[in-house]
């Protein structure tokens, strides 16, 4: 064995996966070294989760080669791979909500000890790694945050020599990432190697040693972060050149268009955090935008804002001065709101639906699509196309199921078919969570053209840069309460990250208290 | 050129019960006959409309005769018989004629009568357990003549009677009946096609007295008797009829135990030989008409005299039975 | 009027337990395949293809012990035919499971053609000297067939299964989500399988239980709907072999029961007695699913759903 | 090797092709069957699938059989579209010809020809009552539906038993467990002289059309495909799941009431111990072969009754137990169903996996 060879921790050779619409990867090579992290680029929908997953024994190669630690391997499966040392978080977590966090991790590690020591291990490495966690917790009570860290726990308790981590931090706060960060870095230093998804650039920079590039399949280069640029990085995986929308302010000037006054929301369920007391307004021709760790009630308070809840009895949500507290989606859609939800698929569209059969899910009663109940082929599959063009949403037609399209091509889709019934008042949920930079650079300035039309749009994200690239003004949503908000220049991503943490409501740390 | 007759079955013919007899009829028929007749059967038909199509298809291939087993089918059959005037339709257990229907029944009571002589002098409890299916008059006529025959030996004695509102369901017929056990019955009997009862009875050590065939090797130890259909001797004699084309229309058959259409089956070792006598005597008599089931004074569960002393209930009245007599436990709904 | 005396009672009691013993075989198998996700609608089917077996086997052989095994077998290659259709065919598992019941219903009526009628001894109750004797403990006790302890051995060893061992917790795994199993790397399609084996098995035993010892006989659809009671009762237990034990044997007793107050001579129509086991079930299931998130967090979140690896 | 592979598109071809082909496989394995039992194959499988329609009688009859699956199946798939998985069709059919029959009976005398519509709506608002019972636990307990709706069916089986028993016996019966017969003006016209097909084969017939239009074109039809597929999504519609259970339980029952009405006032004529031979639980098979689809469940209705008839003539000419008969049925059935594998997926033949 050279000792060539013996330097690659991993090597792929031509590996090559085909589905039935597409090569998600076409003769891919490129290798990991020990204890480096190394950052897999791409578009959506370029082959980075597919490549990742063969890796882990999920998928098999078609074609190619993997050489691990210098020998070919036949992974066979994911019990294969970590016994090899490769350990994965999924960027759709691989957890079982009803079980316990203990079950999870004893599920997804090969050792078969009592449960009793398991759980102790479980401490041990969450508290060394910084990443508290209580084994008897069940997932179904945990923050997505807090998911995150079941599956890296048990990643880790596997003593791996390979991480693979897909998209993960597209769910976390900038101090949550930061702490990450300190982790993989400890990681790296033990000498183990990270293999790096993620469409956040400036991450990339920060932390990665190396990164190959892939698009449509195929490996189009190599770099060192620290030495490019993110636009120029970010041109390799497009292709062409990005356009970042240009913001100008707003001058803020609008009537009231949405208005929640004391808005208080106990859950079903008790165990998840009550909204207490939300109060704001959003003017038309402003974005106004929600900050928040995931987990602190935002789902709550969108499924307020469209309706999917109702409060009935009160009268905290305003909608161009009338109480909308008792009407349902429909009815609000009908008075000019629309509303995209976190989850694109399942619940901004049913999977299984054609592309124009969902566009009739938010336009029913509020545009042509159905007269009289009867639905309208001819105006769905008109939208459909409509929508497909103005966003450049990539599929087969108005016929291909939502299913078939990538997150980031649904993601346009949903956008456009909100953005497209020109509302009043758009409520959107992590508008760009896990979609390209292309992409997301359109759909921020779908987001502010529409603005300048006057439409009042509410943002709730995770992501700062996010945010401070869009919005006009910005609070935060921390244990179901909402800060007062302020004007986003007069503000910092630290500041905002700091009250993301929970700092205000007592005191008065909060200085940019609302002119409005 | 053969003579074709067709049978419809309600059941599963099985190996015992209600249409296992009417089949050994069939195989006597065909036994007897030969070439000369081509016979065919469809069973489990539904009472509904699945038996008219079966019976009209019957019918439209040629079939001179058509054996109708089941009470269910009595509107269906009128109905073939109908557009098929030349046919001969025989019809089991009904009530309605036509010119070219028939209708037959077999007095079931007068073995069950003679069964109840048995169990009324072999029970130690006083208490006997009837397993019934549907409380419809043919089945309460069996458990009055059963308790009428207890009655007469033991007046000390009650029936009690489970439905299981299913012709066909051992499971729950043995529930029924280990139910029955548990309320001290010692001897059991029923009406329902299964031979779960017997079993029941063989597993608690009890008696048992078995309906339409002889359930005898379901229950060595406890099956006394049983009362026993045989319709071989009609069948044959209708087919000979519809063969030698003098079969006719609009009779009303009603036999028992003067022809063999009804039997008393043969008796377990335990049965003293006083009752067996008894029991032989009762049938004499019953066939040469000097004792008569219902014969007054017959008075219901409620102590109200229904038939004088002297009178006898009439066919009509015992066809449509819906009270129980004396020394049945509980009430008919109505 | 005797009424309930003592005797009485215990009669209804041992009564119970055999009613309840084959719908605890039944469910317990439908519960495994269903904690898997699977849901497989072909108790009955299956239920009565055991029954034969068993039945053929023991009038062959003479051997109850061979007739369960027999019937446990015949109930497991049955449900392999369900299992590659909706495994690896992905048939629709509601419409496989009923077609399964239809094809199990004619397959046992056919190979049992010759044996109806055919009478063999059941297996009676054990009895132990002194402990059997016992008044009231002793016939309540140890005063029924080996099966129906088998069936509490069985009952526990499931809650084990599932709550304490490796296996089990995998089991439920797959059930809660094929697709984090499958990432993860268990053999979703294969642990499914031997789920429905299992099921199968066990459905087959309950047949058998029922042909071999509750009537010992054989006659074509003896379970009477019994495989349907069975399949009630698992999403009534809340997927819980406890509570499914528990079920079983509260819906033997209202049977039970309703007979004993019918033969007592009670003045209410028999065929609106013969319906209280039914609404009984209905009335239970109301309270058990008023809490609804009790119902969502303990049934299998894949139950029916089919699954396909790719790659 | 043989592996099965998903198509890009689901196969146009197969739509078609999978249920000719598994009726082939199923005459194949059928002649296998007969022939290793000794009876003549092809002989066999001529008495079951051509003689039983070789004549018009034979056809109408055909059309009858499949009337109450047709209007059972078309009912349970709205619902089955929905995730609402209403069982317990048999026991809606039930009470829809005991609402119908009482109608009729107690009006024996009627010589008007509402009798017929009043009866029409008696055994609709019978079917939809019984299944307003699952509707109603489902939304405000949410008690499974499957086994309230199949435990109801029991118990409308003993109602039935009850009140032929009871309230509605022909007091000139003789007491046996039956209603009078129906007055003529309470019996459906019928479409065929000479035969018993009436005009209710011709009203389910439309229900197809209309089970059709109403699922593919209206917003209706949507909603209930929405809340089946993705409830989430239809929260974020605003389509109301409670609805859904409603509607299809109601639309349900009210199909099965309306096969039991004709059933009685069809062939039947009056009430009796028992109306329906299992149609409410045939009907779920059919609508799972007619792939929910009603003009699916037309053909697959037409199918399975046809199995039925060709089960009765087999027995009549060539004695073969209707055991058999199940045994085939069941083929038919699992090779439908297995068949149906070849629209959206395709087998490959070879090894695809190979490392370079
Ligand atoms: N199981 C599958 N069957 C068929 N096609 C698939 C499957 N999984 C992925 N694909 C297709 O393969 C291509 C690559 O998908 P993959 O998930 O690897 O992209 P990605 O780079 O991870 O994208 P993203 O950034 O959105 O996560 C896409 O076109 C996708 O639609
Ligand atoms: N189904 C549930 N059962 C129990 N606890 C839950 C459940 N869902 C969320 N929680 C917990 O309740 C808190 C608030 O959740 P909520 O749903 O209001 O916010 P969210 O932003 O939508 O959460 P998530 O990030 O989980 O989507 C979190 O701490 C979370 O862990
Ligand atoms: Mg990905
Ligand atoms: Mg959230």
């Amino acid at each position: 064995m050279s000792p060539k060879a013996m330097a690659h921790r991993l090597k792929l050779e031509g590996i090559t996966k085909v589905f039935p619409a597409c090569i998600a990867n076409d003769h891919v090579n490129f290798d990991v070294e020990p204890g480096e992290i190394h950052a897999l680029l791409g578009e959506n929908g370029a082959g980075k989760s597919t490549l990742v997953k063969m890796i882990y024994g999920v998928m098999h190669p078609d074609a190619g080669e993997i050489i691990w630690e210098g020998q070919p391997v036949l992974i066979e499966n994911p019990g294969h791979a970590r016994k090899l040392g490769i350990g994965m978080v999924f960027q759709h977590f691989s957890l079982f909500e009803s079980m316990t966090v203990l079950e999870n991790v004893a599920l997804g590690i090969n050792e078969k000890g009592p449960l009793k020591d398991l759980a102790k291990r479980i401490i041990e490495i969450s508290e060394h790694y910084g990443l508290p966690l209580d084994p008897a917790r069940s997932i179904h009570t945990l923050s997505v945050g807090e998911r995150q860290r079941v599956e890296i726990v048990r990643c880790l308790l596997q003593d791996p020599s390979l991480i693979i981590m897909d998209e993960p931090t597209s769910v976390l706060t900038p101090q949550e990432v930061d702490k990450l960060f300190v982790t993989l870095r400890r990681l790296r230093e033990e000498g183990r190697s990270i293999l790096y998804i993620s469409h956040k650039l400036d991450e990339i920079k920060a932390l990665c040693d190396r990164a190959t590039i892939l698009r449509a399949g195929k490996v189009v280069g190599d770099c060192d972060p620290a030495k490019e640029s993110a636009r120029s990085m970010a041109q390799l995986m497009v292709g062409e050149e990005i356009k970042t929308p240009a913001k100008k302010d707003s001058a803020l000037d609008g009537a009231d268009c949405l208005v929640v006054n004391n808005l208080s929301m106990s859950s079903d369920d008790v165990f998840v955090a009550d909204l207490a007391d939300v109060t704001f307004k959003v003017k038309s021709g402003e974005i106004f935008g929600i900050a928040g760790v995931a987990g602190n009630g935002q789902n709550n308070l969108l499924s307020a804002l469209s309706g999917e809840r109702l409060c009935p009895n009160d009268d905290s949500i305003l909608m161009e001065g009338l109480s909308v507290s008792h009407l349902g989606p429909q009815k609000r859609r009908k008075l000019g709101l629309a509303f995209v939800p976190e989850e694109r698929l399942g619940h901004g569209t049913v999977p299984e639906m054609s592309l124009a059969d969902n566009t009739v899910l938010s336009g029913h009663g509020v545009s042509d699509l159905v007269q009289m109940g009867w639905l309208r082929f001819s105006k769905t599959h008109a939208l459909a196309r409509k929508i497909i063009e103005a966003f450049d949403v990539r599929t087969g037609g108005s016929k291909s199921e939502a299913k078939s399209l990538s997150g980031g091509n649904l993601q346009k889709f949903i956008i456009g078919r909100e953005l497209l019934k020109k509302p009043k008042l758009l409520v959107v949920a992590q508008p760009t969570w896990g979609v390209d930079a292309g992409a997301a650079a359109a759909i921020h300035q779908a987001l502010m053209d529409l603005r300048d039309e006057g439409c009042a749009i509410l943002v709730v994200s995770q992501d700062l840069d996010e945010l401070f690239a869009i919005t006009d003004r910005i609070a935060v949503i921390s244990h179901g309460r909402l800060s007062p908000p302020t004007h986003t220049h007069e503000t910092s991503v630290d500041q905002v990250g700091l009250l993301m943490g929970g700092l205000f409501g007592q005191s008065d740390e909060w200085e940019g208290e609302a002119h409005l | 050129e053969e003579t074709k007759i067709g049978f419809v079955y309600v059941s599963p013919i099985g190996d015992a019960g209600y249409t296992y007899q009417h089949d050994l009829g069939r195989k006597a028929i065909e036994e007897k006959f030969g070439d000369k007749i081509k016979v065919s059967f469809v069973e489990s038909v539904a009472e509904g409309p699945d038996a008219e199509r079966v019976i009209m298809n019957f019918a439209k291939n040629g079939y001179k005769a058509v054996f109708a087993t089941s009470f269910g089918y009595m509107n269906p059959t009128l109905k073939v018989a109908k557009r098929f005037p030349k046919m001969a339709f025989e019809h089991a257990t009904g009530y309605k004629r036509s010119k070219n229907m028939n209708t037959y029944l077999a007095r079931f009571y007068e073995s069950r009568y003679l069964t109840g002589l048995v169990a009324g002098a072999m029970t130690k409890s006083n208490v006997i357990g009837y397993v019934a299916a549907f409380p419809i008059p043919e089945v309460v006529r069996g458990i009055n003549a059963f308790t009428r025959g207890i009655r007469a030996v033991n007046d000390k004695a009650e029936v009690r009677v489970i439905w299981t509102n299913s012709w066909f369901d051992p499971g729950k017929e043995r529930e029924a009946a280990d139910t029955l056990i548990g309320q001290k019955s010692d001897v059991l009997t029923m009406h329902a096609d299964s031979p779960a009862t017997i079993q029941a009875a063989e597993d608690a050590g009890v008696y048992a007295i078995g309906y339409n065939s002889d359930f005898s090797k379901f229950g060595p130890k406890s099956h006394l008797t049983a009362s026993i259909t045989n319709w071989a001797p009609y069948y044959v004699k209708r087919v000979e009829e519809v063969l030698a084309g003098n079969w006719k229309g609009n009779q009303d058959t009603w036999d028992g135990l003067n022809v063999d259409m009804v039997q008393v089956g043969p008796f377990h070792a335990d049965v003293p030989k006083d009752v067996q006598e008894r029991v032989m005597k009762a049938k004499a008599d019953i066939i040469a008409g000097k004792l008569h089931p219902f014969g007054g004074p017959v008075k219901d569960n409620e102590g109200k005299e229904r038939i004088a002393a002297g009178k006898t209930m009439s066919d009509g009245e015992m066809l449509g039975f819906n009270w129980y007599v004396e020394g049945v436990v509980g009430k008919l709904p109505n | 009027m005797t009424g309930f005396e003592l005797e009485t009672i215990i009669a209804i009691l041992l009564g119970v337990a055999r009613g309840a013993t084959p719908l605890v075989f039944a469910a317990i198998g439908e519960l495994i395949t269903e904690k898997a996700g699977v849901l497989n609608l072909g108790v009955e089917g299956m239920m009565l293809v055991g029954a034969v077996a068993g039945f053929v086997c023991v009038v062959a052989t003479g051997s109850t012990s061979l007739g369960f095994l027999a019937a446990i077998l015949a109930g497991a290659l049955l449900s392999s035919l369900f299992a590659i259709l909706v495994l690896f065919l992905h048939t629709n598992q509601v419409a496989s499971g009923l077609a399964l019941t239809i094809f199990g219903i004619g397959l046992s009526a056919f190979f049992g053609l010759e044996y109806v009628g055919t009478p063999i001894k059941g297996l009676s109750a054990i009895h132990i000297a002194g402990l059997s004797d016992i008044p009231v403990i002793g016939p309540l006790l140890f005063g029924h067939d080996i099966m129906v302890y088998l069936a509490f051995v069985l009952v526990g060893l499931c809650i084990w299964f599932l709550n304490k061992s490796r296996w089990g917790l995998i089991l439920r795994a797959v059930g809660e989500s094929h697709h984090a199993a499958h990432a993860i790397g268990y053999p979703v399609i294969a642990i499914r399988f031997a789920a429905i084996l299992f099921g199968g098995g066990m459905c087959g035993l309950a047949g058998a239980y029922i042909s071999l010892i509750y009537t010992p006989m054989w006659a074509e659809n003896m379970t009477a709907g019994r495989g349907w009671i069975a399949l009630a009762l698992v999403v009534f237990a809340t997927w819980k072999p406890g509570r499914a034990l528990i079920g079983a044997y509260l819906f033997g007793g209202v049977t039970i029961l309703q007979l004993n107050v019918q033969s007592m001579g009670v003045d209410i129509s028999a065929h609106l007695m013969n319906m209280l086991p039914y609404i009984a079930t209905i009335l239970v299931l109301v309270l058990i699913s008023r809490d609804e998130s009790k119902i969502r967090h303990n049934a299998p979140a894949c139950l029916g759903k089919p699954f396909r690896a790719d790659g | 090797m043989i592996r099965i592979e998903p198509r890009l598109h689901p196969s146009k071809t197969m739509v078609y092709g999978a249920p000719i082909l598994a009726v082939g496989l199923t005459l194949i394995a059928g002649a296998l069957l007969f022939g290793f039992l000794g009876y003549d194959p092809l002989k066999s499988l001529y008495l079951f699938f051509i003689v039983p329609i070789s004549d018009n009688y034979g056809l109408t009859e055909l059309l009858l059989k499949a009337t109450p699956l047709t209007l059972c199946a078309v009912g349970l798939a709205v619902g089955f579209r929905g995730n609402v998985w209403n069982i317990g069709a048999e026991g809606q059919l039930t009470m829809g010809a005991i609402a119908a029959g009482a109608v009729a009976v107690s009006n024996h005398e009627s010589t008007s020809s509402w009798l017929l519509v009043v009866m029409i709506f008696a055994g609709i608002l019978g079917g939809m009552a019984w299944a307003a019972i699952p509707a109603f636990l489902k939304t405000r307990f949410h008690a499974n539906e499957i086994l309230t709706s199949l435990m109801l069916t029991y118990v409308a089986a003993l109602f039935l038993g009850y009140v032929v028993n009871g309230p509605l016996r022909n007091p000139e019966g003789f007491n046996f467990p039956e209603s009078r017969m129906f007055p003529d003006v309470g019996l459906l016209p019928l479409l065929v002289d000479e035969s018993r097909l009436h005009i209710g084969a011709l009203i389910a017939l439309f229900v197809v059309v209309l089970g059709w239009v109403i699922m593919t074109r209206t917003l209706i039809g949507f909603q209930v495909k929405v809340v089946g597929l993705t409830p989430l999504a239809a929260h974020y519609a605003g389509f109301s799941p409670k609805k859904v259970v409603w509607m299809s339980l109601l639309i349900g029952g009210g199909l099965a009431g309306l096969a039991g009405m004709f059933e009685v006032a069809g062939p039947i004529g009056q009430l009796q111990p028992v109306i329906s031979p299992g149609y409410g639980f045939t009907a779920i098979i059919v609508a799972f072969l007619g792939r929910l689809h009603p003009i699916g469940i037309l053909c697959a209705a037409l199918l399975v009754a046809l199995s039925y008839l060709g089960g009765e003539t087999v027995q009549m000419e060539l004695s073969l137990p209707l055991a058999v008969t199940g045994v085939f049925q069941g083929m038919l059935l699992f090779f439908l169903l297995a068949c149906d594998v070849l629209i959206n997926y395709r087998f490959v033949l070879g090894l695809k996996r190979k490392v370079a």
